[in-house]
């Protein structure tokens, strides 16, 4: 009893830990990644107090940077504008990121480890409606964004906050489509269930991640994911160069720092929900529980700890590659006109959500589903 | 469900719905709204409706509470002066009336007859066991209830479309929280 | 296990409190807020009982409930947008046209 | 061992039905955004496609055993307790002949209107209505039981009723159709009493049906007096239907309808269908002397009282008004003297050369710019030749001329009537048939010989119709011709296949009486010649004759120009005192003072009560929510007192 309460803090924990880890670096990632394509330089002042480069000693990269703004951050001054709602502009922050924070509880990143007689399930809460879940966490987490800019008591920060309430809820419908579509291919709303239905081999070499049967859901999915992290080419609610900075235009110090953190854990969220419904989560292509079948027949038998560990790495490297996607595609596309984002979202997305739903519907009546 | 967490459940939620008519700002007694029915969808989830649960915090929490707030925003609503103010006596008599409902809601419900607290059968409040009933028992219903929507769809679009050549200045631009 | 007579109280208690808001507040969108209030007591206690007799027809009204609160609260609330316009006010009191 | 009928299913005669309905969709419709040229190519098209189908269904019958049928249940209709009616189909031999009637005349007389209503704004109303009559009569003939074929029989009253009103700007026309209509309406009412009759005497015997298979079958149920009572007022409608006396009042008056219209439904199809629900039900009728020799008499006094009037009346269609009157006449007497194969022999060959001289008239009016008046045409054979030789073979074939269509027919009745021993009403029915000749050739002969009496202003636009007509009018014309050989007299080559054809449906005819079949004809062939000669010497020998006669017999000749009075009889008897109920009893009376006084007092009352009540309406919601919430907490609480005591 206790040793299992000890496990699932420890799981808690280290994707708590994760998460906000990946967020730093992907802050570096950001700044790094505009640079490169950019042509510049990039960040490259910072040093732990300031002394190491007077003293030659070499630039530590991106652990400098990626320490040196979460401090800048939280040892900022905190301001309250004058007239906002106090209670709420405090509450705001928390009640944004806190939803997207407890969404990864459902996010299987490995497989299961058997240690000692026991065997752990490496995916924080095993909850058999894990898409519901991240559907209704999803839903939640407008309040922190929608009561941020309204407590401000500022104008932009009010257009910001309706901008992205507006946007958030209008591409809800494509990503719920694009789920659904998902869970008629699988038949189930259990993401580990669907990580292993997306193991093993078509045709000896393809592997069967769920991108081969979904292209139109990873494409919906990627968009309005993209689009709920109110990111470039979706960043209306904070553009700069109308808004200020929308809905936290009115924010400081460490609030200003977990608004930012949502950002940043959504593009985790996304990369993540990415990762385990289309590339197969923690699946490593040929990489069964008893060891590696290559297609040509050889076979390397792995120990179960091996392998688990195997999944977590090939987990975080798809993670990691589909926050670097979004990097690249924020620096690459410029921002939509409002009008063209809902259009997108209303007469692109979510006709072409529910044809895919449709489809799906078709294939899995005529060839047989999940069941 | 352990009758501690029912109990906290219980009380935040009857703590957060007194807050929905007691907050003299529209905007929290929004979110207490949003807490009421988020507590609600635990206890469904706790009563083995766990679809119901999640499906209450999607569609209610989170859609048809943000549709709210979009419009006490269009509106531009203050906070109201006090609970009391207005016809006094009404309100007065209303509070007493509303208890005696209360009351009389407790004796009756008391009476009812609450099954044997049966243990829930397997997939209970399961998608695929509330699909079944939807789309065998209540089939008429929900296409009937899809109408609903397509006609609540027009009518609204209907009804807070601008007539033409009024665009602007029709509403006043909103207002954040604490502006006068 | 919780008996059911609790959630019976606890959905009597909520509708109360939903009445009373109907009743007292004067601003039209904390009204409707108050009746979906109502509406979710309602739905605690088909919840509730459904689960008491093991069926789950009770959530299925509760499904259509919510739906139809959608639907209600669309209309409901472009209602109150066009009242608005034309009256710049949304206060019960006030909207009185209605009359002898 | 004889071959065994058989029933076979036949899903397609719902196509027969299909086609004119979807005209009819088409023209109400589509027919403004096509223009005139689909409304011409749809309108006769679907007709004609329905005749392929009826073509195909009856190949199929007559390939199979006799008295076999085609059935089509197509779906179920009326399911009341064990009172089952079904929308169900049926095609035997009967009903073949009359759908290849109906579609046959009906397909030439659609292509003849596409050519008669060229000028007319409002061919696409036009053709919708045909269509939807066409729909209907083939419903009447096709429909397996009685309660559909009543549906079909309103629907063809309803579009005869919308015809004869076409050009409804006419308040007259408007009010001929409204005259149609409500004659029609007694007899329907004697049409479903009967229904009612029937169905209450098989209810009586534990038997819910009114398929004409399953009442045949159970026509032992009935007995004497109860047949005779459905009997006589089923022919009640028969004769609303098909203006016999004493409703034939209306037929002549839808004369005014478009001509192709008279020549359909008021000559060809609609007005036989009395014939065919006699000939239908004939298993019911035999069980019914009494009724039968109703039928006969009546018939025949029709025949002969309808011919007298056509003997005067100077407007070529109310000539054949008379005369089609007259024929039907003809067909009563046979079904009521028991040929009922011969009275639809006759109502085919009726249909054909009928339909071809109300279309040769039609195209006599066409040619003359609307003149009906025949003492204003004359010498029109050079100028209209065409429509001058199909009239006259349409007018041999009524006057029963040796070796036409209608010889065989006329012959064939006048046979029955004689040999089943009713000498008086053969020798009525000699004596129309002279009337006949007489009549039919005054027509021809004030039409197209003499000397021409057209305005002059009128003379020189006199042309031949179009091919779209005059092809029509010759393809009837060879149906005139050859339509009565199917029914030759016994012993001559294939002798009467005909009858043989129907014999399994409605029987075969027992004579009772001794005859001579060659004598029977050489008398009314006789009779028909003097007719002919007797018009022959009045019209082009001796043309002062006709005025000297009407001036010496002055009151006979008003007195059938003025067709008996009847009209005004009816008008003394009927209409009149309706009137006076109305306007007196039911206008003033009824409605002024009681009625009205009520809904004033009733106003006033609820004035007062609402003057005071309304005070309670405050406008303020949250009043009405809070009086609301004290109703809700009453009824809790008397809910409550009720669990509690």
């Amino acid at each position: 009893m206790l040793i299992e309460l000890l496990i699932a803090a420890i799981k808690v924990i280290a994707v708590l830990v994760t998460v906000l880890s990946l967020a730093v670096v992907l802050l570096w990632f950001e700044r790094k990644g505009s640079a490169l394509i950019h042509d510049r330089i990039g960040a490259n002042r910072a040093a732990i107090t300031g002394l190491g480069a007077r003293m030659g000693i070499p630039n530590l990269g991106f652990i400098n940077t990626a320490l040196a703004d979460p401090i800048k951050m939280f040892t900022k001054e905190d301001i309250v504008p004058e007239g906002a709602d106090h209670f709420l502009h405090t509450l705001a922050p928390f009640l944004a990121l806190f939803p997207v924070l407890i969404t990864f509880a459902v996010i299987p990143f490995g497989d299961t480890l058997k240690v000692g007689g026991m065997s752990i399930n490496l995916q924080a809460a095993d909850l058999n409606v894990g898409l519901l879940y991240i559907l209704a966490t999803i839903g939640i987490g407008v309040y922190g964004i929608a009561l941020g800019g309204w407590a401000s008591n500022n104008r932009w920060a009010l257009l910001g906050a309706i901008r992205a309430s507006a946007q958030m809820i209008s591409y809800e419908l494509p990503l719920g489509l694009a789920i659904i579509a998902v869970v008629m291919t699988y038949g189930t709303l259990d993401l580990q269930v669907i990580v292993r239905g997306q193991g093993g081999v078509w045709f000896g070499w393809l592997p069967r991640w769920g991108v081969m049967l979904q292209p139109v859901a990873f494409i919906l999915l990627m968009t309005a994911g993209m689009a709920e992290s109110k990111r470039v080419p979706f960043d209306l609610p904070e553009s700069e160069s109308e808004l200020i900075a929308g809905y936290f235009t009115e924010y400081s110090g460490g609030k200003q720092a977990a608004f930012m953190l949502t950002d940043f854990a959504e593009v985790i969220l996304v990369a993540a929900l990415v990762t385990t419904l289309f590339f197969g989560g923690w699946q490593v292509p040929y990489l069964y529980p008893d060891g590696f079948h290559l297609p040509g027949g050889a076979f390397l038998a792995l120990p179960n700890a091996a392998v688990a560990i195997f999944g977590v790495i090939a987990f975080m490297i798809k993670l990691v590659a589909f926050c670097w996607l979004q990097t690249l595609i924020r620096f690459t596309l410029p921002r939509f006109r409002y009008d063209q984002l809902m259009r997108l979202g209303w007469k692109g997305l979510v006709p072409l959500g529910l044809l895919n739903v449709l489809a799906t519907a078709f294939v899995v009546v005529a060839f047989g589903g999940p069941h | 469900m352990p009758l501690w967490l029912f109990g906290f459940l219980a009380a935040l939620s009857i703590v957060s719905a007194l807050g929905v008519i007691l907050q003299a700002n529209p905007v929290h007694s929004l979110l207490a709204l949003v807490m009421t029915l988020l507590a609600v969808a635990v206890l469904f989830i706790g009563l083995g409706a766990v679809t119901l649960g999640f499906i209450q915090a999607i569609v209610y929490a989170g859609a048809i509470m943000i549709l709210f707030l979009f419009v006490i925003w269009l509106l531009n609503l203050q906070a109201e002066a006090g609970i009391a103010g207005g016809r006094l006596a009404r309100r007065f008599f209303g509070a007493i009336a509303a208890a005696a409902l209360m009351g009389e809601l407790f004796a009756i419900l008391s009476r009812a007859p609450s099954g044997g607290n049966l243990e829930a059968p397997a997939g209970y409040g399961s998608i695929h066991n509330l699909a079944m009933l939807l789309f065998s028992d209540y089939l008429v219903a929900f296409e009937v209830t899809s109408l609903l929507l397509l006609a609540a769809v027009v009518g609204s679009i209907a009804l807070a479309r601008r007539p033409a050549g009024a665009r602007d200045g029709a509403v006043a631009p909103p207002r954040a929280a604490g502006s006068r | 296990m919780v008996p059911t007579g609790y959630y019976m109280a606890l959905s009597a208690a909520l509708f109360a409190i939903g009445v009373a808001g109907v009743v007292l507040r004067r601003n039209v969108i904390v009204m409707f807020m108050s009746i979906e209030l109502m509406l979710n007591a309602v739905n605690l206690a088909f919840v509730a009982l459904g689960r008491g007799f093991g069926t789950a027809d009770g959530q299925v009204i509760v499904f259509f409930v919510i739906t139809v609160a959608a639907a209600e609260a669309a209309v409901g609330l472009a209602i109150m947008l066009a009242i608005f316009r034309s009256r710049e006010t949304i206060n019960a009191d006030e909207l009185n046209l209605m009359r002898w | 061992m004889p071959i065994m009928p058989i029933s076979a299913p036949f899903p397609a005669l719902g196509l027969i039905l299909l086609f004119p309905a979807l005209g009819f969709v088409f023209n109400v419709f589509f027919a403004r955004r096509f223009g005139r040229s689909a409304v011409n190519l749809v309108g006769p098209g679907v007709m004609f496609a329905a005749l392929i189908v009826a073509l195909a269904a009856c190949a199929r019958l007559i390939a199979m055993p006799s008295g076999s049928s085609l059935e089509a249940p197509l779906w179920a209709w009326i399911y009341s307790g064990s009172f089952q009616v079904d929308f169900a189909l049926r095609l035997d031999a009967l009903s073949a002949v009359m759908v290849l009637v109906v579609s046959g005349v009906g397909s030439l007389i659609f292509v003849y209107s596409t050519g008669y209503m060229a000028h007319d704004e409002d061919f696409a109303r036009f053709f919708a209505y045909v269509n939807l009559f066409a729909l209907a009569m083939l419903l009447l003939v096709l429909a397996n039981n009685l309660l559909l074929m009543f549906v079909g029989w309103e629907g063809v009253g309803l579009c005869s009723y919308l015809l004869i009103g076409f050009w409804y700007a006419n308040a007259q026309y408007a009010y001929n159709g409204r005259k149609a209509f409500i004659v029609n309406r007694i007899g329907d009412a004697g049409f479903i009493l009967g229904v009612l009759t029937i169905v209450a005497t098989l209810a009586a015997h534990g038997v819910w049906t009114l398929d004409f298979a399953g009442m045949k079958a159970h026509a032992d149920a009935f007995t004497g007096v109860a047949a005779t009572a459905a009997c006589l007022l089923l022919f009640l409608g028969a004769t609303g239907k098909s203006a016999q006396i004493p409703l034939y009042v209306w037929l002549p008056d839808a004369m005014v309808g478009p001509t192709p219209v008279s020549a359909l439904i008021h000559a060809a199809t609609m007005v036989t269908a009395g014939v065919y629900m006699i000939a239908r039900l004939s298993f019911l009728f035999t069980l019914a002397p009494a009724a039968m020799e109703t039928v006969a008499v009546i018939g025949t006094l029709t025949a002969l009282f309808a011919a007298t009037i056509a003997l005067v009346q100077p407007d070529i269609k109310r000539v054949l008004a008379y005369s089609t009157i007259s024929q039907l006449g003809y067909m009563f007497m046979a079904v009521g003297v028991g040929g009922f194969a011969s009275g639809i022999f006759h109502l085919m060959t009726h249909a054909f050369f009928k339909g071809l001289l109300f279309l040769c008239a039609g195209s006599v009016i066409h040619a003359l710019g609307g003149e009906q008046d025949m003492s204003k045409m004359g010498d029109l054979r050079s100028k209209l030749p065409i429509t001058f030789a199909t009239m006259l073979i349409a007018t041999l074939a009524i006057t029963a001329v040796p070796g036409f269509s209608g010889y065989f027919s006329k012959d064939l009745i006048l046979e029955a009537a004689f040999s089943s021993g009713h000498r008086v009403l053969w020798v009525l029915g000699v004596i129309t048939a002279a009337l006949t000749g007489f009549y039919m050739f005054r027509l021809i002969f004030m039409t197209f010989f003499g000397t021409s009496r057209v305005d002059s202003d009128r003379l020189h636009h006199v042309h031949e119709s179009p091919p779209a007509m005059t092809i029509p009018l010759i393809a009837l014309a060879v149906l005139s011709i050859v339509g009565g050989w199917v029914g030759l007299p016994e012993g001559l080559l294939w002798g009467n296949a005909f009858a043989r054809f129907l014999a399994p449906v409605v029987g075969t005819f027992h004579p009772v009486a001794e005859a001579n079949g060659l004598v029977l004809s050489i008398a009314a062939s006789g009779a028909s010649l003097i007719g002919i000669a007797l018009a022959y010497i009045m019209y082009i020998r001796l043309p002062g004759l006709p005025f000297i006669l009407s001036w010496q017999l002055g009151k006979l000749y008003k007195l059938l120009l003025e067709k008996y009075h009847i009209d005004e009889l009816y008008n003394l008897i009927v209409t009149r005192p309706l009137f006076w109920i109305s306007t007196y009893v039911l206008n003033r009376a009824v409605d002024s003072f009681a009625i009205d006084g009520a809904a004033v007092g009733a106003g006033l009352t609820v004035e007062t009560g609402g003057e005071i009540a309304r005070r309670a309406e405050t406008g303020n919601v949250q009043t009405y929510a809070f009086v609301y919430l004290l109703g809700a907490v009453g009824i809790a609480a008397y809910y409550l007192y009720l669990v509690m005591r």
